[in-house]
Formats: C-alpha cells, structure tokens, sequence
C-alpha cells in the first residue's frame, strides 16, 4: 500500500490551503496538534475556518495571527487559565480584524461531525431547546416529531482534520489512546485527514489491535512524523501537559503588543517544530516525558 | 474550629449536593474537588463523566488543570467520545452537572457566551463547551459562581446554558427533556428555585450577611423558609481537598 | 462497587420475564450468548421479541422452542448452512405458530439501536429508499428533509442486551475484542444488560485499557461467568466455530421432529450449559480452543 | 486448458469487476473468495468491508464459513462497528458491493425476503442482512446467483435490495444517493445494465448455449452489442482460489 509519510511543512503545505475548514483539537484539551497550528502561521495560511469543540489556546494563536475568518466551536479561551485575549480582541475590538463565530454546544458540534460522518444531512437532539445558541448560530433548527421538540443539528463536512495520534503506520493506519472527544467523528467526516504521529510503526503493530484504530487508513491523506506535536498539550504515555506555558501565554498576551512577541518568539521567529522545542528548551520537554509504564492488560486475537 | 477558604467551603456545599451512587458530570476546576470530596466521604459509589470521554469511578489523587490531564486518563473505568457520554445524559442517565459561569438570572439562567449584544458584544466570553448540553440534559443543574451584582443579574444577556427561562414551566415549553438548577453556590452562600422557579436563598456562608448578599445580587433576592447558615467544611472534607489541591491552586482565595 | 455477578440460571430468571424484548448476537456471527438462548428456553420464557441483525440459528432454535412473539431482524437463518428451518415453518405453516416480523437490513437495525442509544426518537438515513422493507415495516417512514429523500428510522429500546464479552469484572465493567457488530449501540440503548464472559477478572484489568470498554458498568444489570457462552460460535483469542455443529443442526431440523429431538437432546434434556458442553463432548470443545498468541501491541497508559 | 467448475469460473467474473484500490463491501461465500482472487492478482490496492464490523487490506488465507470467523479478525486493519461501515458507504467510500439472491428481475432488482405475498408468504427467506443496505448505498451493486427461471423473474415479489426498481431513472427519484447494478454473475452468465437499466446478457459462459440462457431467464432476456464468452479462469486465479477452499466447499459442484 501507499507511503503517506511526509514532513510537516509538505504536509500543510500541499493539503490545506488558504480557505479551508480545519479540525484541529479534536480529543479536547489533549493532544492538540500544536505543532501544525505553528506550520499554518509560518506558511502564511489565511481565512480558515477552524472546527473544534475547545482545542485550548490553539485558537486564540491562531485568530491572533491572523489566520482565521470563522470559528465553529464549543469553547475557545485557554482552559486552565481563563479568557483568549486574541479572541476577545478580535470579536470586542476588530483586532487584527473581526472573525466570524458559530457558537456551538460540545453536543452539538459532535452530532455536527457525525452527522457529517454518517454522510446524512443532519442529526436530532434534545439539547439546546430554549438557549441563545439557537438565535445566534441559526444553522440549528427547532423542528417537532411526533409531538415532540427537537433540534436538528446540520452537518460539518470539513475540509481537512488534522489528528494527533500516539503511532501510525506509513500507510495511515494508526492508534490512539486516552479519551476520545470528537476524534473519530471529526476524521470519518472530513475529506482529508492529515495525521500527527509521536512514533512511525510497522503496519504490524497497527494490525495487531485493530480494535485500536479509529478510522480505516485509506481515509489518510498524509503521515508526519512529529515527536511533541502536541506540546504544550499532553499526550497519554508520551508526555504530560505543560501547565505553565498556558499560563505564561495567558500572562504574556494581554496585550497585542505581547501577544505578537510570543508568535514572534515560538512560531514566525523560528523555522521549524524542531526549532519550536528548542525554544521552549530541551531540558523542559524532557521534564514533561512519561517515565512509568503502564500497560494495557494482554490481549490475544489469534484465530487458531 | 477548622480554618478554611471559601474556595473550601464552595466545593463542600457541592460535594453535598452529590448523592450515593449518582452519575455526575464533573466540570472543571472546583467540581473535580467537590466529586472527589463526595466520593471519599458520603458517596462512594458516585461515579464521574468528564466531558472531553473519560469516567471515572474514582477521582485522581492528582491536581488536574484539565479534564484531559494524563492522570484523568490513567485508571478511567472508560475512554470513550464526547457524544458517547452526551447520549447517555441525553437519555437521562445522568443524576447532576456541575457548571460555572460569567452571569446568572433569577431563574438560573446562564451566560457564558457574550455580555452585551451577541451581534456587537462588549465581552466576548469563551462559550458553552458542555455546559448548554448539562444544562438541557442532566437531571439537576449545579451551578458555582462568584457572587457579584454584575453577575447576578435580573435577566442574564444570553442563554448559553437553560435555567427556568422565564420562570415556571418554560422548560416542558421548550421541550427540555428534565433538569433545572438543584443548586447554586456562590462565594456568599446557596440558592435553589422557590416559587415559579426562582431562585431564592437557602443559606447563606458563615461571616456573610444577609444584606451583603442582597447589595450583591441584581434582582430582588428572596429567602427560603428554611433558611440556614451554610454548614461548614469538616476536617475529613477538608482533608480531601487539601491531599489533592496542597497550594490552594483552585481553593486558596 | 456493587458485586454484580450471578449464576446464568439466576439472571435468566431475574432480568429477563416473559414477553420482553431481547438483544442477543449483537457481533453478528461470532460471540452468539447461545448459552442464555438455551437457558431461556429451559425456563420457558415465552412471548420474546428477539432483537439483532443476524445471530445465525439462535433464533431459529428459540423460533422452534416457541419462545419467540416477534422477530426484529435483519436477517435469520443458519450463516454457513442457508434457510432456517424453524423460521419458514413458522411463518409458512404457523408451526408451532406464526410470529410477527419486523424487516430491517443491518444497517436500519443498527440506526435504530444506535437512536435508542442517543435518546433520540429516530435517525435519518439515504438507505432503503425504494425498498419493500419499508412497505413491510411500517414503523420506517419517508421523509423529505430540505429537498432530499431520507428515511427516518425509530428508536428501539430492547428491556435487555445478553451481550458475550471476553472478560468483565465483578461490577460489569468488560473487554470485548473482535468485530464489535451492533454490541456498543445494543448494550447503551437497552434497559438492563447481562454480560456473559469467558473469565471474572480483577477490576484493574479492565481499568488497564479503559478504551477497549464498550459502555460503562452502571449500565450493566448482571455479571455471568461462563465459559464457552458462545458455542457454536467463535469468541476471539478463546475457541473458533464449531462449523459441523451448524451443518448438523440444518440437517438434522429439517422435520418438526428433528427439531424437537436436537432441542431434546442440546436443551431441554440436559440442565445447565456445562452439561450442554458434556452433551456437545469435551473433546470437542478441547479442540475448538485457540492454542496460538497473537498479543496486541503494548500500550503505555502512564500519566507521569 | 484447465479444468474449473462453474463456482470457480464466477468467482474469477465477479474479482474481475473489482478495480485496484477500490474498497469492496465483501458478501459470504463466492465473494470473499473474490475479494482474495482480486487482491492476489490484479487489485493489490483493494480494500475489503465486511458487515460484521471488520476491514482488511488482504483477505484471510482460511476458508472462512462466516464473516466473524476468527481468522478474519486476526490481522484485520480494523475491527469496529457494523454501523461505521456503513456511514463510510453512506458517504460513498464504497466502490462496489457483493450480494446473492433468491430472485432477481429485470432490473436488477433483488428479493431475499419473501417468496408470495409477504403477509402470507409461500416461503419466508432469511432477509437482507447487509444486502439492502449495499443495494441502497454503494456505487456498483455485484449480484452472485444460481440462474433459473423461477429466480429471474420479470418482476421479483419483493425487493429487498433495489436495483433499478420500474427502469430509467427510478432510482434518482427513490432519492437513492447512488448505485445500481454493476454486473449480475450467474452460473449461465453474465448480466449488466442496458437501455432503461434493463439487464442484458454480456457474457455467456464456456459451454452454455444462448438458448439455455433464454430458457433459464423469465423474461426475454436482450444480449448487448458487445456480448461474448465469458473469458476462463487463470492458472493464477484458480490457484489462489484453490489455495483457500481446496476441497471445493463454496466452489465445487
């Protein structure tokens, strides 16, 4: 089968073009493919539309940067500090200019992507009956069946997701461990999926816990092979969450003025994710690796 | 007589709110030590969801910053999806939900979302994440809050997560499937809905006075027949607290 | 945590009464709790409706014992073998009487069970439009949904799931691996589950892979601890399909007679599923069981 | 020349129909010999769907009597729900699909439900399983039967799994996303959508006559312009099949 692996920057740079509609952040507050946020910005990649239940400060980055025309998502601040100064600056002031906002529920956006998924044009739910999302984001309908209101959320098809995973073969088969969030959904629905990877297995690995794997790998568009993609957000065995880099990012980036010295200091000022983990320092990516080991009881899938 | 923040005695007014054996959808900061006071004193069999697809039957002993820290991770019951856990509320699986926010009405409306008009609004908040779905689908809404007269308002800006909308049956109206608020504590004491759904006063904080709590609260505030003090934290609750959260990151004041 | 285990005689008799709706063989043709199948029958519960896509000649057995009022399938016969003799029977000849049928194809089936799962009270999908199943199903409608054809397909919410796992532990968390069928959607959208495992095992085996978990254990009604549940059919990493069983059983029901001797004999005639297992022959079983290894690849769970 | 029988000579017709790189929804018996002719030889790329739940990127070296058996687990690239399957078919993720019959008509369209009336049926037959599903969503349908005149009938009593339904343009005003007949390999020949997606023979086996064709079929069966003899199975094609079901369980007659 096909070798998919590529390098970050051919990777963002030959699938996502300036426009597209982009799945970052899918598992939540893990695993959030930072390292590729970096590569949009440093490619000059615009008037995205990026689609995420919460995704952390990726997107405050990202709409500070300028790289945003819409935002679809649940949530978008810096989840163990607070409020996004970008986004408040960008919906409050018009800097660097306004982005467009469909609010969405954590619910809603998951139906959203598997109803998108299920290649259907919508899904029902009973949530959001009576809220202000419904006035605001008017993609969402109140309709009654059979005597009974319901909401029917529209399908997100995204152009691209881009899903950090602990280890994928070359073909795009791949594992992922720890909660799930919209991960699947959000892969199955969208018409690429470029996939970040701490570790390059052998398709054997993949093939020895199929249970394991999310989507087939034929729905992969790219593989990169990308140790830390998610710092400073954890991932499960690899590394822990960098805490204190979403509070210095809160700290620093009250201001414009300072905010556009950390893009500057960790993204525009230095050339590659390599470069972004020297910044941060070698000595702090260590500290954040996962030292135990703790495994996941035998499984036995043999046929005979 | 033990010493203690109002940080401290938020969460131990919310870990009673949690009964023996309910399903509970934690949020983040104080809820996670509140779940984990319940558990380890008066609800054992209590059991957790955590919005980005974990449960848990039993709360990590670590201090977590986010419900996706790797040691909310490691010994979960489940790792699933968002949605699996939003079905099971959806169909009515779970008991309370614990949510914070930026404003709250008379009728335990919340806004997370925008203060002002969300067309043009003076402060862009960060939204629902799981709270509107808590809000619609749990059977009992927690809500914790700090008490401020700009945040108590007669009537919130926005509905990002339904309380009693106008009050009364507005809930069965918009076909809501359950739920309501079954509790709100603030820094200065608790509410719960009175009359047509009001939310009214029930305790209020040791050291608080009745009239602090009207000067910082938007409406017309009423109070419960069975108005009480707010019990204080006992030292086995506060004991929980203080293994998990030793430097006071979320409860020191 | 509550002990949620049980005999296979005391759940049967506990969780399941007469005239409820029943899921068993949601894998489709592996993992069939034939065991709980033939103890229904040796407690003469009457009036089921048996929910599932396929589950290969459970329910043609069950059909024969006259335990069955309804039939909400996808498909009922014997997977290797053809026509269920006790099906046609029945809707042919009403021997021993005619039960209802409800037509569905897998995939309306598991829609239907994943709507029961959600909480909602249907599922739209592009399948089956133009089909007669929708003229003999009546509870499937046409819909128009802004300009496109879609069916919408109702909520079923079976009193219980008979779901066979590979291991579970006392409080009814579980590890099923394997092809997975409907198991998740059948188990989150019904009323009580009775898990029938291969081994009991510590709780802190399942917590060790707490992604492989299918649904949580509060949903889980009762804990049985039976080897073997599944034969004929084959349980992963455990023992394969006894293939002859189900030819002989085809041969061997083509006659009312035959049929009520094979249940005489693999059924009623004996008392419990260890003596079915003697009836079947230990050799036989013995031989069925998986020798080999094929471990699933390690997976770290640490944290720090 | 190499002998065969006539399960061999369809198995190796309907692996023809599966292009490299397709993803297959792979049916019971002849098919999943196929999907393993196809992949060994001309379509290395293919992928195959089996309704139970399973992907696999190489077909299992076992005989295999149901999808589930345990030798198409091992090795799987991925083991999941039956529901994922089909919203990836759903979305139109797949190539072709293979279904049996009871009966088919001259559209193609397939009954594996009831002989009769379904109210009061002459014969009750075990259902659609995945088939209708298949027949509704992916974009070729590839139908394997027995060729008799009681089973290809001008119009089946029943469809369970529409092909092009009363001709023309039906399925477009089904509100079908997709599809339609691919081929419809029998043991007499084979079949492919015509004028008015009626069915036209477009091969004919090696030693059948057309008049036995036209004997075997209840309606006036059309040839199509460019029919021929179905060409004879490989060496190599055989030997893979042969490798798999040596004792000729699904193919020898």
């Amino acid at each position: 089968m096909e070798d998919k692996t590529q390098s970050l920057e051919q990777a963002i740079n030959e699938h996502i073009q300036s426009g597209d509609s982009v799945v970052m952040g899918a598992c939540l507050e893990p695993m959030i493919p930072f390292a590729a946020a970096h590569e949009l910005v440093r490619q000059e990649k615009k008037d995205l539309e990026l689609i995420a239940p919460i995704s952390d400060i990726l997107i405050d980055m990202l709409i500070g940067a300028g790289s945003v025309r819409k935002l679809t998502a649940a949530w978008a601040g810096n989840v163990s500090a607070g409020l996004g100064h970008n986004y408040r600056r960008s919906v409050e002031q018009e800097i660097p200019f306004r982005i467009e906002v469909e609010d969405h529920s954590n619910f809603s956006i998951g139906l959203a992507l598997l109803a998108g998924a299920m290649g259907v044009p919508f899904l029902p739910s009973r949530s959001l009956l009576g809220t202000d999302i419904l006035n605001s984001n008017k993609t969402m309908k109140t309709e009654e069946y059979e005597g009974e209101k319901l909401v029917y959320i529209p399908a997100l098809r995204p152009d691209v997701t881009v899903l950090g995973v602990q280890r994928a073969d070359k073909q795009g088969n791949a594992h992922l461990w720890g909660n799930i969030g919209v991960a699947q959904d959000a892969a199955m629905a969208s018409k690429k999926v470029i996939l970040l990877a701490e570790e390059i297995v052998d398709g054997e690995v993949i093939e020895s816990d199929p249970n394991r794997v999310l989507f087939p790998g034929f729905k992969t568009t790219a593989v990169v092979h990308c140790p830390a993609f998610a710092h400073p957000s954890p991932v499960q065995g690899y590394y822990q969450r960098d805490h204190d880099f979403f509070h210095s990012y809160h700290k620093e980036t009250k201001t414009r003025e300072g905010f556009l010295s950390w893009l500057d200091k960790y993204v525009t000022g230095v050339k590659s994710h390599e470069q972004y983990l020297e910044k941060v320092g070698n000595d702090r990516i260590a500290a954040l690796k996962i030292k135990n080991e703790r495994f996941a009881a035998p499984v036995n899938y043999a046929a005979e | 007589m033990v010493d203690y923040t109002t940080g401290e005695l938020m969460v131990v007014a919310a870990a009673r709110e949690i009964q023996d054996k309910e399903v509970v959808f934690v949020g983040m900061r104080l809820p996670m030590l509140a779940f984990a006071v319940a558990k380890k004193t008066h609800a054992p069999e209590a059991v957790g969801f955590y919005e980005c697809g974990v449960v848990r039957d039993f709360p990590s002993n670590e201090l977590l910053y986010t419900m996706g820290d790797t040691p909310n991770v490691e010994g979960a019951q489940w790792c699933t999806s968002t949605n699996h856990l939003m079905y099971l509320m959806q169909s009515g699986h779970v008991d309370c939900g614990f949510i914070g926010g930026a404003e709250v009405d008379k009728f335990g409306n919340i806004n997370t979302s925008y203060i002002g008009n969300y067309e043009q609004p003076n402060v862009k908040l960060p939204g629902s994440g799981g709270a509107a779905d808590i809000a619609s689908l749990s059977k009992r809404l927690l809500v914790i809050m700090n008490h401020e007269k700009r945040r108590f308002k007669e009537k919130v800006d926005y509905i990002t997560s339904p309380g009693a909308g106008e009050g009364g049956e507005w809930r069965k109206d918009q076909g809501l499937p359950r739920g309501g608020i079954g509790a709100l504590i603030s820094t200065l004491g608790v509410m719960r809905p009175g009359k047509n759904n009001e939310l009214e006063l029930v305790s209020i904080h040791p050291g608080v006075t009745l009239e602090e709590i009207k000067d910082n609260t938007g409406w017309d505030v009423k109070t419960a027949i069975n108005f009480e003090e707010t019990p204080p934290p006992k030292p086995e609750e506060l004991e929980v607290i203080r293994s998990i959260d030793p430097n006071g990151f979320w409860t020191g004041q």
